[in-house]
């Protein structure tokens, strides 16, 4: 199913991958309009709840993007969302959702192309996978949704 | 010569009105308001390549970049444009020939070649038949290379091209010149006077 | 965008101040002013401020790129406070005195309106040759912009390259350009005037032994920045410029156009490019690749900062910086090769060594720029031999015309943490000949009363912007609009055109009104830049600023997804959705306040103590000079002359006395702290006075910690057990009281690195190299045959000290280097000491008979005294005992703890100099927060909920600043003055018991709701 | 505190499948604290079943309920108004919770999501350990506060037995003798004769050999 | 004498004892405890049987031991306090104190996780050294240990293990004076290869006087192959097998393996024979009983003294 549009979520922090995606638009660099922005003060402040609930609401995929190790306006804000996105990624191979749906990406401030890189890879890898099987049956219903 | 007495007026200091100034400047003057009536046909079809050597105490150390173009412009006016081919690095970046500060006299004769290497790549890496060199040290430093690298250019004074191309240098004053220029531009005085 | 705030008092020129140059310094000069209650005209000659510092990639010694760091500084700098910015101006004429300053300022023409131009780029992508954006600064690539984000937002054209004006104006959709613009020249008056000019950098290209000209692989360290940049021409991936292949051997060479090494270089040592140069290799090796091998060819390792030497080691050790002692004469390209080599001969041993390398790169040094030098002289500036502004030891910030200041690199070359504390310093001068700012800065603007929206049901405005064509070009506006329309609660949706322009703006506040709406949704650019401006809106709607959300559907939507234009309108409809369903969710935040305490305590009472009381009693605050010593002067009291021959003893002397004569200024001595409490507007700190120890306690609103350090005496090479062994400090006094003993000595021997740069004082002390040289010229002044050795492992004379090494070189001083692991050798020998040391050259050792030993000893700090003061104000300490500043980049004064400031040795070895403009930085920082008088409190703070705390420690345990606690009744308590806002706590709490104001669960939940709403029940 | 672990998800799908209406109740003490069972992974686990189901394309409706304690009748009273449209619930509380509803709501089937581990001690952020088994006669008194009946695998009361090698039990050496710990708090007490002292056969009853065991306070109880 | 032991008569005698080990069979055929016995008659003074080593099942120690005994020999019933609670360790001495069985030796045992029923809860309702107290108050107050009276008591001859090679070394003197206080007869230690160290340890012994208050055999395991040497230095918890015992294993070719352990286990016990304090031997030949009588008359312990 070719002409499948997956809905990401991405939880960017707004110091360093916030600021990387304005950049990406200064630079007009152009990536598939899949990814969904929503911007949280720190990436630790992403809570495990808010990633479950995502795919539960229907999303493909879910990207964590925080700011590069030891660039962390608050020291370990970064350290601890890739913990906690790991002990998701187990959670969600229990629940029968594949774990590379949820993606952990570090980036700094200026880095705009790495953010539209990513942005692609990302869409690619989960339209490569296909619906989330949590709404295998709504999909088509999902599709203008987009 | 010409360093030795503006090192030595500054050494003890004497106080001197003169200026010191180096002969290649005037050269490149006489040349210019054609006083020295030098041309370079006889290398037009011998196509001889030269290079020059940037004497370190009248070029880097005292002169400068300026007194190095007037060099390369006398030695043009006598070789030709076309068959001058310039040492990289040149002029106040010039690499040192090895001879000076008394090294010629010293008699460590194998260190001195050995320092003189770079020299000695330099030119044979212009692949130049000749090499003017203007300074009597880097002369007898450049010419002994020349030795140790079987001959592979010829070690000219600087007077001596001139004379050369003014047609007036003697059959006795050839010593430095290769065969190939032997027989060129003669001048026998008891004739041509 | 508007840019020129409207500063209310315009006439008042005794409360303004003019900040000439807009790079690092004159920022935060102008910050620091304008948030202690002044008003600042900014001026800079380019086309957006930030300076050098916003071409750099990442800086040392944090090394991580503080482009996100930096840019929230200059967008606010210019949006919240009373500066008023102006750029592409240059200051013609300067008359009048300290106090009353008349000023000709002349604007050149910029051809664009700033309000209208919305830096949609149109123009600059149709016109590339005649639409300057970039300055263009290394020559070869221009940037596309000069940094990401700059301010001003907006074009400039250089009408002299259109071939077509006509066509370029109707290009513009926002009708910004304005062909007949002929640029200003206006007056303004001012009461104090601070040059934050800055440096040029030495140019190499007329140094043809290093091919700069013609070789494009080699590279100024600015054009090596560029290309490390990832907003630089190579987008951040490091290619050589020659042919864009990954380079496998760059070589740094020290000091191009620095020390006098060059022709047409300057004499001085411009102080940062050792520090730099390391920080490229290190990021070189860090980022691109272990693989690629550097090489810095260098004299003297001149890292004399705080930490700096520690980065030194780090750099040999850990990343494998290969440093090279030589200097390698030209860098030639052998025709035929793409390498450049570099033949050198190495410092150990005596042979002919070529190398190739694929990037050379000249640290260049700075110097005045020719402009620069003439405004200076214009403006009747006193300049030193090197053209830069002439200060005193005792007045480092003040040029000779009073009323005029100087911070940054204009007063002497240095690095960006110097820079922003002689910024502040300047800031806190150029305030003290003006009076105390009558009332706090208005920064409640008259605000209409809020309206309460609690308990109504949600009426939402959405307002959509098309922002030229940014937006309306790819996204259909009046669809979207449409769309949003028939959401539920959404009571008006417009589209409003041009969102940031003042007609707009007034547009949707009327409509807020008349509409009686109490949501707010925009559909505009990034909230990171817009955010407060809409919030000013809200307030002057009579609205909650944070019923608010808005919807990047520009920066992430249009500018991005322009090739799929219904991809575009369908996610930023979801967009939308998503902001419509969270601010339903968005609850009025009050910004809490606390009164503010305005008088001061300083800890030390040093020449760094007594500058900042000075300087803050000066402005009429209340100051506490708390010092433990029962004499006020700290270590300054054993100097007598400074390197440059001024009189230490007697200004001392002065301030001593003025300090304690200073009706504002309560000296204390004998005094030791022991209690401190309480947060910045509201301390109190109890301290034990004299050898009763009774108890006092004081209130203040804000700290300075002057403490400084101890002068180092390591029991080394038989100091303090022979009498002809003494310390470069003793020598200084010696030398004073005794010269007729001076005439009779024959041999002086001087060891410099004693007791530092080792194991166990691991940084370098900074002022011993200096203290060295300048006891080496007085005693050569007293008696001219004396014969003076030096044996240093690094000369570390940075700055203008250079001229006096070289001084001290030319009267006959022998310096000689020797290795850390082979120190030199000292015996007593009846009242004389052989030294014996190893000659680098000879490869022997020698012996000197020395009648006189001086040891260059330097500071050490004790580490129990500070240790004890760190845990009273809970201050971290660095590794050595200094106290860490909160960002040792950019904030070099702030303490950690908010409302705590460190001056003078405390922070790190410094010179008296450095440590009063220190001292007088602290002064100012100090100013920006008792200006006001009340503390604002962010409203984005966590807040728990009492019931739902099950207090099992996770939140306390997760704070990245501890600030959660177990309070009395057993459940978790979050101060709101301390918390960062990073929500780390409410994201771990188990209990879901923590909220984080703004960013609460339930609206990023709404957020989900309004992505997926059409698809879930 | 008491500790526990969320069961295996298959586990608890396998509970639940035959009903349509769960009510899931977390517990706000020792399973917050131990995250096994607090507000927060009420929710995940909620969402996780939620999502389970409707791979297979049936849905399930979860109502999350998060009570101050179970192990109080008061609090579990707080259920009533959500038991009649639910067909079955499922405490995340330990073991004592789940049986109080059990004990409360007759006709509905309730099921536990967490195994109850043990009383222990937060070692560090996220990892606990036993420290006690509640054996109802304590002899910490006597090992100079270190318990070798929740801490030796053999609960050998004049240990340490024959295994155990530089300090570890013979079972792992992740383990640590805790008669190696013993010895070495003693020595550090300056107590090491106290380690003569034989201990004598324990009295079983006290620690539940004696059948489940009451605490009667007359003071306070009717 | 405390009880009509054999073991008790040949130690009080002042003999060197001599007792070693067999295992009872993983099934219900008798023949094959009986075989070992035979190879042992005559050979040792008593025979300890295992009970479930290493939490392995295996026929119990107590039917074997009444095999033994209607064979003739004397054997030692071992007995763990992981598989039963007290009422069944007391109900079984009884019962095999009246198949003529007086010797016993308390144990603790391996953890269950060793065995082939990890799954098994361990009892351990009393410890070795409460095991001592119990099986002395029923031989000396003729006692159970709730307290009741025992109808004609059992004169048990109370045997224990130690271990001197365990950690923490310096505990190790002091958990044998725990056991003598107890009540313990004779004790057999863990196999001995380290023999310095067991000389240190007999040191401590001796110093508290323990040696006079119980016999001490000293326990000895020949190795079969290099790879058990490895096998039992780093897999088996609690022993000590020096470098050069598994080089001298190793430096042998594989045919002759057996003998070099051998050897090595006579030598160890013609040193450890001059070690004051050591009462005799306990040879452990693990499923290798047939090598014990080689072992027990190169040792130059034959012929048994006869006692009655």
């Amino acid at each position: 199913m070719e002409n499948f549009e997956p809905i990401i979520v991405a939880f960017c922090c707004q110091y360093c991958p916030y600021t990387a995606a304005d950049t990406a638009g200064t630079q007009r660099l152009c990536y598939p309009a899949n990814l969904k922005i929503i911007r949280v003060p720190c990436a630790g402040k992403v809570d495990a709840m808010h990633i479950l609930k995502a795919f539960e609401k229907g999303a493909d995929g879910v990207v964590v993007a925080a700011c590069l190790e030891g660039d962390c306006h608050f020291e370990t804000g970064n350290i601890k969302a890739a913990r906690r996105v790991s002990y998701i990624k187990k959670l969600m191979e229990e629940i029968g959702v594949e774990g590379e749906r949820l993606e952990m990406v570090m980036l700094s401030a200026g880095m705009g192309d790495r953010f539209a890189e990513m942005a692609t890879e990302v869409t690619e890898k989960i339209r490569k996978l296909g619906p989330s099987p949590i709404n295998l049956n709504t999909s088509s219903q999902k599709q203008e949704a987009c | 010569m010409t360093f030795s007495v503006l090192a030595g007026l500054k050494k003890f200091n004497i106080d001197h009105k003169c200026e010191v100034k180096s002969i290649y400047e005037y050269y490149a003057k006489w040349i210019r308001e054609g006083k020295l009536k030098v041309n370079s046909d006889w290398n037009k079809d011998l196509k001889l390549k030269f290079t020059v050597q940037d004497p370190c105490q009248i070029i880097r150390k005292s002169y400068g970049d300026p007194i190095a173009e007037d060099l390369r412009f006398v030695v043009k006016s006598i070789v030709g444009e076309e068959n001058f081919i310039d040492m990289t690095p040149n002029r106040s970046n010039n690499f040192c020939c090895g001879g000076g500060g008394g090294f010629l006299q010293s008699g460590y004769v194998d260190a001195r070649r050995a320092y003189g290497k770079i020299k000695a790549d330099q030119i044979l890496a212009t692949g130049a038949d000749y090499c003017i060199a203007a300074c009597h040290n880097c002369h007898a430093q450049i010419h002994d290379l020349a030795e140790v690298n079987d001959h592979a250019w010829q070690t000219v004074h600087l007077w001596t091209m001139i004379c050369l191309s003014l047609g007036i240098l003697g059959p006795n004053e050839r010593e430095y010149l290769g065969d190939d220029l032997k027989e060129v531009n003669v001048f026998h005085p008891e004739t041509a006077l | 965008m508007k840019t020129v705030m409207n500063s209310h008092n315009e006439s008042q020129s005794n409360n303004k101040v003019l900040v000439i140059g807009g790079g690092l310094g004159g920022i935060r000069t102008a910050l620091d002013l304008a948030e202690a209650g002044r008003n600042v005209v900014l001026v800079e000659k380019d086309f957006s401020i930030g300076g050098l510092m916003t071409q750099l990639d990442r800086t040392f010694p944090t090394n991580n790129c503080d482009l996100c760091t930096i840019s929230p500084y200059l967008s606010e700098s210019v949006r919240q406070l009373p500066i008023e910015f102006l750029s592409m101006t240059r200051v013609t004429e300067v008359e009048g005195e300290a106090g009353d300053f008349t000023v000709t300022l002349n604007t050149a023409p910029r051809y664009i309106d700033l309000d209208k131009c919305t830096a949609c780029g149109d123009c600059y992508n149709k016109f590339p040759e005649c639409v300057r954006f970039t300055p263009g600064l290394d020559h070869r690539a221009p940037t596309c912009m000069r940094y990401p984000h700059a301010t001003p937002q907006a074009f400039s054209v250089d009408m002299a390259k259109c071939n077509d004006i006509q066509q370029v104006v109707d290009i513009c959709p926002a009708g910004a350009i304005v062909p007949d613009d002929k640029g200003t020249t206006q007056q303004i008056s001012c009461g104090a005037i601070v040059l934050a000019t800055g440096a040029g950098i030495f140019d190499p290209s007329g140094l043809d032994n290093f091919g700069y000209k013609n070789q494009p692989d080699v590279v100024t360290s600015l054009e090596y920045e560029r290309i490390l940049s990832a907003s630089g021409p190579t987008h951040g991936y490091l290619l050589r410029p020659s042919d864009n292949e990954k380079p496998k051997k760059i070589a740094w060479i020290q000091c191009i156009g620095s020390r006098g090494m060059q022709k047409g270089a300057s004499s001085y040592c411009s102080s940062a490019c050792c520090m730099f140069a390391l920080k490229e290799a290190i990021v070189t090796k860090e980022r691109f690749g272990e693989d690629i091998e550097t090489t810095i060819f260098f004299m003297d390792m001149r890292t004399f900062g705080k930490d700096y030497e520690c980065y030194l080691e780090r750099a040999k050790n850990e990343f494998g910086i290969r440093l090279v002692r030589c200097r390698p004469h030209s860098v030639i390209q052998r025709p035929g090769s793409n390498v450049l080599s570099i033949s050198f001969a190495p410092f150990d041993r005596s042979e002919l060594v070529t190398e190739e390398f694929d990037i050379v790169v000249l640290s260049t040094g700075f110097k005045v720029a020719e402009d620069v030098k003439k405004l200076a002289q214009d403006m009747g500036i006193e300049l030193n031999e090197h053209n830069f502004a002439k200060t005193s030891n005792f007045q480092p910030v003040s040029t000779s015309r009073p009323g005029i200041y100087v911070c940054g690199m204009f007063e002497s070359p240095k690095d960006i943490p110097e820079t922003l504390i002689q910024g502040s310093a300047a800031a806190c001068m150029a305030s003290s000949n003006m009076p105390a700012p009558e009332k706090a800065p208005a920064s409640e603007e008259d605000f209409p009363p809020e309206k309460d929206v609690t308990g109504q049901p949600p009426r939402i405005g959405v307002f959509i912007c098309d922002c030229g064509n940014n937006i309306g070009g790819v996204i259909d506006v009046e669809e979207l609009a449409e769309y949003a329309g028939n959401l539920s609660d959404v009571a008006v949706s417009k589209s409003v055109g041009q969102g940031c322009t003042q007609e707009s703006m007034k547009e949707i506040q009327d409509l807020i009104v008349s509409e009686d709406l109490n949501r707010v949704v925009i559909g505009g650019t990034s909230p990171r830049t817009e955010e407060l401006k809409f919030q000013d809106l809200l307030r002057r709607a009579g609205l909650n600023p944070y019923l608010l959300e808005i919807a990047n559907i520009r920066d992430q939507v249009a500018w991005v997804h322009g090739d799929n234009p219904e991809n575009a309108l369908k996610k930023a409809k979801s967009l939308i959705q998503m902001a419509v369903c969270a601010v339903k969710k968005n609850r009025p935040l009050i910004e809490q306040t606390l009164p503010m305490n305005k008088d001061v305590l300083v800890v030390g009472g040093g020449v760094s103590g007594m500058s900042s009381a000075l300087a803050l009693a000066d402005q009429g605050f209340k100051v506490f000079l708390v010092e433990k010593e029962d004499k006020l002067g700290g270590f300054a009291k054993n100097l007598r002359k400074t390197l440059e021959g001024e009189d230490v003893a007697g200004a001392l002397g002065e301030m001593i006395e003025k300090t304690q004569t200073h009706e504002n200024i309560e000296v204390i001595t004998g005094a030791n702290l022991v209690d401190h409490t309480g947060k910045t507007g509201m301390f109190r700190t109890g301290i034990q006075i004299g050898p009763e120890k009774s108890y006092r306690q004081i209130d203040h609103g804000a700290t300075i910690l002057a403490t400084g350090t101890q002068p180092n005496r390591p029991a080394e090479y038989l100091l303090d057990q022979h009498e002809a062994v003494m310390t470069q400090a003793d020598a200084g006094i010696f030398i004073e009281d005794s010269p007729e003993k001076v005439k009779a000595l024959e041999n002086i021997v001087m060891i410099q690195c004693v007791g530092s740069r080792c194991p166990d004082n691991p940084n370098c002390s900074r002022i011993c190299c200096q203290a060295a040289v300048k006891n080496a010229l007085h005693i050569l002044d007293i008696n001219p045959d004396a014969q003076i050795f030096v044996l240093y492992r690094d000369m570390r004379t940075y700055g203008f000290q250079e001229d006096y090494y070289r001084k001290a070189r030319e009267k006959g001083v022998i310096f000689i280097r020797y290795e850390v692991d082979a120190p030199p050798n000292v015996e007593a020998s009846g009242d004389k000491v052989n030294v014996t040391f190893v000659d680098p050259i000879l490869n022997r050792p020698l012996m000197v008979t020395a009648d006189k030993l001086l040891l260059s000893t330097g500071f050490k700090v004790d580490q129990k005294a500070t240790e004890r003061l760190a845990r009273i104000f809970k201050l971290p300490r660095t590794h050595d005992g200094y106290f860490l500043e909160e960002h040792v980049k950019l904030r070099p004064i702030d303490l950690p703890v908010p409302g705590c400031f460190v001056a003078g040795t405390a922070h790190s070895p410094r010179l008296i100099r450095e440590s009063i403009a220190q001292a007088q930085a602290a002064a100012s920082r100090v100013q920006t927060i008792l200006a006001k008088d009340v503390i604002h409190l962010s409203p984005v703070v966590a807040q728990v909920d009492g019931d739902k705390c099950a207090a099992c420690l996770v939140c306390v345990r997760a704070c990245p600043f501890n600030v959660p606690y177990i309070n009395a009744d057993g459940y978790s308590e979050i101060d709101p003055a301390k918390c960062h806002g990073c929500g780390i706590c409410a994201a771990e709490c188990p209990a879901k018991a923590i909220q984080l104001m703004k960013f609460e669960d339930d609206q990023i939940m709404a957020k989900l709701e309004g992505l997926f709403e059409r698809k879930v029940a | 505190m008491i500790t526990a672990e969320r069961k295996p998800l298959e586990e608890l799908i396998e509970y639940v499948r035959p009903y349509d209406r769960i009510l899931l109740v977390g517990c706000n003490e020792c399973v917050t604290v131990c995250a096994a069972g607090g507000r927060k992974e009420v929710g995940l686990l909620a969402s996780a079943l939620k999502m389970a189901f409707a791979k297979e394309g049936k849905t399930i409706d979860i109502k999350e309920l998060t009570l101050e304690r179970q192990c109080d009748p008061e609090y579990i009273e707080e259920l009533v108004p959500h038991i009649e449209d639910v067909d079955a619930v499922m405490s995340m509380a330990c073991g004592c919770g789940v049986q109080e509803i059990a004990k409360r709501f007759k006709n509905i089937p309730v099921f536990p999501a967490v195994n109850t581990k043990f009383m222990g001690a937060s070692e560090q952020q996220g990892i606990w350990a036993e420290r006690c088994q509640g054996c109802g006669d304590c002899l910490l008194g006597l090992t100079g506060g270190i318990c070798p009946i929740a801490r030796c695998s053999k609960h050998l009361m004049n240990g340490p037995c024959g295994g155990s090698t530089n300090g570890k039990c013979e079972i792992s050496p992740d383990v640590d003798c805790v008669w190696q710990l013993i010895w070495d708090r003693l020595k550090a007490l300056g107590m090491e004769d106290r380690y003569e002292e034989i201990i004598p056969a324990k009295d079983w009853r006290t620690a539940g050999g004696g059948g489940p065991r009451k605490i009667i306070r007359e003071d306070l109880a009717e | 004498m405390k009880t009509e032991s054999v073991l008790e008569k040949v130690l009080a005698s002042g003999n060197l004892a001599v007792t070693s080990e067999c295992g009872p069979p993983r099934g219900t055929n008798a023949e094959i405890i009986k075989a070992k016995g035979e190879l042992l008659k005559g050979k040792v003074d008593a025979v300890n049987v295992t009970d479930n080593q290493t939490a392995m099942v295996r026929m119990s120690s107590f039917a074997a031991n009444v095999f033994l005994k209607q064979a003739g020999l004397n054997p030692i019933l071992q007995m763990v306090t992981r598989d039963r609670n007290r009422l069944a360790m007391q109900a079984d001495i009884l019962g095999a104190y009246a198949h003529g069985i007086n010797t016993m030796l308390c144990l603790s045992g391996d953890h269950p996780s060793f065995g082939d029923h990890p799954m098994a809860a361990n009892v351990h309702d009393i410890d070795s050294v409460q095991f001592i107290q119990m099986v002395k108050k029923m031989r000396d107050e003729g006692k159970f240990q709730g307290g009741a009276d025992i109808d004609n008591p059992p004169k048990m001859f109370i045997g224990a293990a130690a271990n001197p090679f365990a950690d923490p070394f310096e505990l190790r003197v002091a958990r044998l004076a725990k056991k003598v206080a107890a009540g313990v007869d004779f004790i057999q230690t863990q196999c001995i290869y380290n023999l310095d160290k067991f000389e240190k340890w007999m040191e401590g012994v001796r110093a508290r006087g323990l040696h006079e208050k119980c016999y001490i055999l000293a326990g000895v395991t020949p190795m079969k192959s290099a790879g058990m040497a490895r096998y039992m230095k780093n897999k088996v918890p609690g022993m000590d097998v020096p470098d050069e015992v598994v080089k001298r294993m190793a430096g042998v070719p594989k045919e002759k393996m057996a003998d070099e352990g051998i050897d090595i286990c006579v030598e160890s016990i013609q040193r450890l024979k001059e070690v004051e304090g050591v009462a005799g031997f306990h040879i452990m030949a693990i499923e290798w009983e047939k090598k014990v009588p080689e072992i027990v008359e190169r040792a130059g312990l034959l012929p048994r003294p006869t006692v009655s």
